[in-house]
């Protein structure tokens, strides 16, 4: 399986951003998305997840294109953004829960827990999520990732707000997923030794 | 003689056919405009019915609220194009029609106030017909307004025709619970359709203001695309080689 | 989905109601046929009002903490999940108010055939009003000025409901005639909007979060 | 401060004030009459929504994004922060209604007399519901369902200033003989809240952040 | 000058962060504060900076209590967030110009122009901040940084979503401020070589 971009480019208002990147994402492969602030990396991210439309070329999932395979890719894919997608006014719990129901995931209460305890939110996880730390939040959202059976992540910025403790246990879970045949794709700024397998970078200003 | 139509379906291509269309357009507007207001104001009667001078606002008043009503199909029509074959210049279109339909609703109201002073006594009613009109006018502002308020020009097209088509499914719905909410119960101030009965002059002189306006708003809305335009294509080779950018 | 937990801020919404609806008779005085000739627009307005008010935040706190990213990518159908907001925002404004019709009644001399009506009027018009004013909701996500614009947006639209919720009590105050086309109408218009516009909701949804 | 760059924002305002006041005679009916006794209620119920429709977001963006730490760091008084703020809601709220509060008297057949007094008293009575709601939104920074919570703190209070200023209007129609006093209340309501009002808000500003 | 904080105590819902905590700060020197996700970094920084009251013990600026100093001490102090406290309807120029204004700073706008252009945001002066990426927002707030007066600075997290080149660049002006006399309190979970004077270094959680 493999996800491939062609030809993509991407304007945001007047300023063209890139233009004619083209890659592959194959199983096993993890691909780092380098460059400068502002130079498109959550845009791109925001394209191979179908959240925006590329301005020119077109990304295909298995070879067909992923805006016509539409929710049968989406199925596949696991998407973190910058935001942490969770509920200040809900609980950790509650918060996952959520998040495996938006995305037809069966799990059970315990399964949930174990998530939260391997992040190092063991005794948090009946707060609302407003009064945890920055770290814990983005903890929280991360969580999710224990849970997902998807092939495909992407990642924006993972280890933002980590301290280093989380951000080498979370290196090790994107390692795994890599290991078990799954595609990563993410962005970071800082410089975290990825561990796993074939790494292939992407600077998206060269 | 076959013209390709879909040539000008580039903003490049239509940009140049614009500015000549816009100064014969002007023309036609202003020509018919006098004609009409001649012909209004010396050829007919100086009482219709029981109306005496003032009923002459006729002339304004309906040419102007018959164009915002077509004026409003023509917005919708662009926007759905739009949303269909994703073409730029629909679009533009779409929201250069805008204000001028707001514009000719405006008009409508204020001569339809002006009129009723004298004729009704009053320079308002709740007629079903002017309140309808008023929602017309609702919807074009929440139109630009929503434009407006976007910065991405992308997103900002998309969503106002997206407003725009879901007023358009509602403006049977409004216009017949305005205009008949208890069927045993309708009333209106406005006569129906009394322009049949009218005197010829009269309605001369309405065909010519209703033409002058249609070619006024065309005109118009030719500007005022081309200004969008070289808004949005500031960027592109073909822009920046215009003469008129350059010496200008 | 969320909203369904916060059984306080329905209690919240019912106290807004009261208030709104004692409102008119300190501001515009306690006579009684005035006020009886008033009360159907002014219930029907405290709906629109009320539910006007929430639409803001129907989708703004999942905007901006990213929650709508994750439903747009959801393997389930986005208009279903736009249904359940839909639901949510309704269970929050409309059904208090359909609770409380009652008590305007008594506070404003109605008998008990016009304040069923009423009931029953705000019953099949409120959840248009959710479903309506969900569109401008979601085309306003993010912009400047939002609360008074999705008001700009969505109260023309909101009117055919208002003079057929408010037709229908006020006709059942005095003949009986037409209440049944009335509550017809009004029928129609919310099937009607039932099906349409999940789907342009969810369009708008998908443009906004580009 | 900021509100002022948004022209548009209160060209927007000001239609949301035309639609609302366009709404009573689509949901109450159009008898000469009735408009003209319900105008000045109306007007006076469309200024507290306004100004309540607005006040959620007053001090909100500026908790989430951390402005609001830096105005409370900063040295400015704080008390001349919140009368800039409420000063920029008057703007976008309040002013645009006395600016239209003759259309509503066209609409409503009122004579000009009234009329005049009608933008007097809407005047002098905003700014009082911009002071006041201040208050109800700093308390209510960051919590659930907000909206709502700050309608059930707010509207008791904007009570007497409805009942002054309709009253005032009311009373212009009528007789004339106690518009003075209406009005000599309402300043004296205003020169209260402009004096205490900042301080309270500028508290609860400070436990808010905590 | 110095800060002293003496036997600091912070509580957060029944849970006690910390107690006992005490240091000094004094010119030129700057103190980095840290811990894992959660252990009360921030909310340390809150109560030095007034915006919360210690639970226990007090902080002093120049033997004063800072409490009774009130406005004196916040007009000697600079505070970023977490958040970056930017209006995204607004230009990064003008969310400048109103940060000096909050804090009294008389600047032109060449300065701030050279400020933005400083910080690498050159051509986005006259953006919306809502189009700008996550870290040109970031490196908006922290051009305050560059036109700001005061003697303490206290910074959340500064580093985070900035890029190497950014983080290079707010690293040397951290370090012209405490060559200069200034005083910086921060906190940061990337490993980032302060090359500064003298670096003290506080673990909360030991
Ligand atoms: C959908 C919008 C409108 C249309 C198509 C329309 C059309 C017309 C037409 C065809 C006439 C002349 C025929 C007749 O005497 O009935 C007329 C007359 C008039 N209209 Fe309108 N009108 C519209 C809106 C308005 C509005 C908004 C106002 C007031 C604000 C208004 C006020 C009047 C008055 C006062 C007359 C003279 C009626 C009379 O003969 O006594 N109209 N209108
Ligand atoms: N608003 C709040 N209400 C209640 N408890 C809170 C609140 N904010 C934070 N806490 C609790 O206080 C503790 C410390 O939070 P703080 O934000 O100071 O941590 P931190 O050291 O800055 O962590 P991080 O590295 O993740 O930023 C956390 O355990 C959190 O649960
Ligand atoms: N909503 C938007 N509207 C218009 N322009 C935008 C918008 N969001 C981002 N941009 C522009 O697009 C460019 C790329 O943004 P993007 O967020 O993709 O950068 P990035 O590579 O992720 O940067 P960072 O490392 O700071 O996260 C930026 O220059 C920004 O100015
Ligand atoms: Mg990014
Ligand atoms: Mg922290």
């Amino acid at each position: 399986m493999s996800l491939q971009a062609h030809q993509l480019a991407c304007r945001r208002g007047d300023r063209l951003l890139f233009e004619n990147v083209s890659f592959q994402v194959n199983d096993g492969e993890l691909l780092l998305i380098e460059g400068h602030n502002g130079c498109g990396k959550t845009t791109l991210l925001k394209t191979l997840a179908t959240l925006r439309y590329p301005d020119d070329g077109y990304v295909s999932w298995q070879g067909e294109p992923i805006l016509k395979l539409a929710d049968e890719f989406r199925s596949e894919l696991t998407w973190l953004g910058h935001h942490n997608a969770i509920k200040l006014d809900l609980t950790a719990m509650e918060n996952l829960k959520i998040a495996c129901f938006l995305n037809d995931l069966v799990v059970t209460d315990d399964e949930v827990l174990n998530a939260l305890e391997a992040m190092g939110l063991y005794g948090y996880e009946d707060l609302p999520v407003r009064s945890l730390s920055q770290g814990q939040k983005r903890r929280t959202s991360l969580a999710y990732l224990l849970l997902t059976q998807c092939k495909l992540w992407i990642l924006d910025e993972p280890f933002s707000a980590l301290d280093v403790k989380a951000v080498d246990f979370l290196q090790r879970v994107i390692s795994q997923h890599i290991e078990k045949g799954g595609m990563v794709i993410l962005t970071t700024h800082q410089e975290v030794a990825l561990t796993s397998g074939s790494i292939n970078r992407l600077n998206l200003v060269a | 003689m076959s013209i390709n139509w879909f040539k000008y379906a580039a903003p490049s291509n239509f940009y140049p056919l614009a500015g000549k269309l816009v100064s014969w357009f002007m023309v036609i507007a202003f020509v018919l405009a006098v004609v009409g207001l001649y012909w209004g104001f010396f050829k007919t009667p100086d009482v219709l019915s029981e109306q005496k001078e003032y009923y002459r606002i006729i002339f304004i008043h309906v040419a102007a609220a018959w164009m915002s009503m077509w004026l409003y199909g023509m917005l919708v029509f662009w926007a759905l194009v739009g949303l269909v074959f994703n073409t730029r210049l629909s679009y533009m279109f779409a929201s250069a029609i805008a204000p001028t339909g707001a514009l000719f609703t405006i008009i409508g109201l204020w001569t339809g106030a002006f009129w009723g002073q004298p004729s009704w006594g009053t320079w308002w009613d709740w007629d079903p017909r002017m309140t309808s009109f008023l929602i017309l006018l609702f919807l074009y502002v929440g139109y630009m307004a929503l434009q407006s308020a976007i910065d991405d020009s992308r997103r900002a097209d998309k969503a106002a025709a997206i407003l725009a088509m879901v007023g358009m499914v509602m403006v049977p719905v409004i216009y017949y619970s305005v205009n008949c909410p208890n069927p045993a119960e309708c009333s209106s101030l406005h006569q129906e359709s009394s322009t049949q009965q009218i005197e010829p002059n009269i309605k001369i002189a309405m065909f010519l203001m209703v033409i002058s306006f249609w070619s006024y708003a065309f005109g118009v809305i030719c500007m005022r695309v081309r200004n969008i335009i070289l808004q949005r294509e500031k960027h592109t080779r073909w822009v920046q080689d215009l003469e008129e950018i350059n010496h200008g | 989905m969320l909203a369904m937990r916060h059984k306080t801020e329905i209690l919240t919404t019912l106290f807004f109601f009261i208030i709104v609806i004692s409102l008119f008779p300190l501001g515009v005085g306690i006579d009684k046929g005035l006020l009886q000739k008033m009360a159907p627009g002014v219930a029907w307005i405290a709906a629109l009002l009320a539910s006007m008010l929430a639409l803001e935040r129907l989708f703004a706190s999942d905007y901006e903490d990213g929650t709508l990213e994750q439903m747009l990518l959801s393997p389930q159908p986005l208009f279903i999940i736009v249904l359940a907001k839909v639901l949510a925002h309704w269970l929050l404004t409309g059904l208090p108010l359909v609770l409380i019709a009652p008590l305007v009644g008594l506070q404003y001399h109605l008998n008990i055939d016009t304040i069923v009506m009423m009931m029953l009027s705000l019953l099949l018009g409120t959840p248009i009003l959710s479903l309506l004013g969900a569109i401008g909701a979601a085309l306003t996500l993010g912009l400047r000025g939002g609360g008074i614009l999705i008001s700009l947006l969505v109260l023309p639209l909101y009117i055919p409901v208002l003079i057929y919720g408010a037709g229908a009590v006020a006709d059942s105050m005095l003949s009986h005639n037409n209440v049944e086309s009335y509550l017809l109408l009004l029928s129609g218009f919310l099937i009607l909007t039932l099906v349409l516009t999940p789907w342009a909701t969810a369009a708008a949804l998908r443009i906004a979060s580009e």
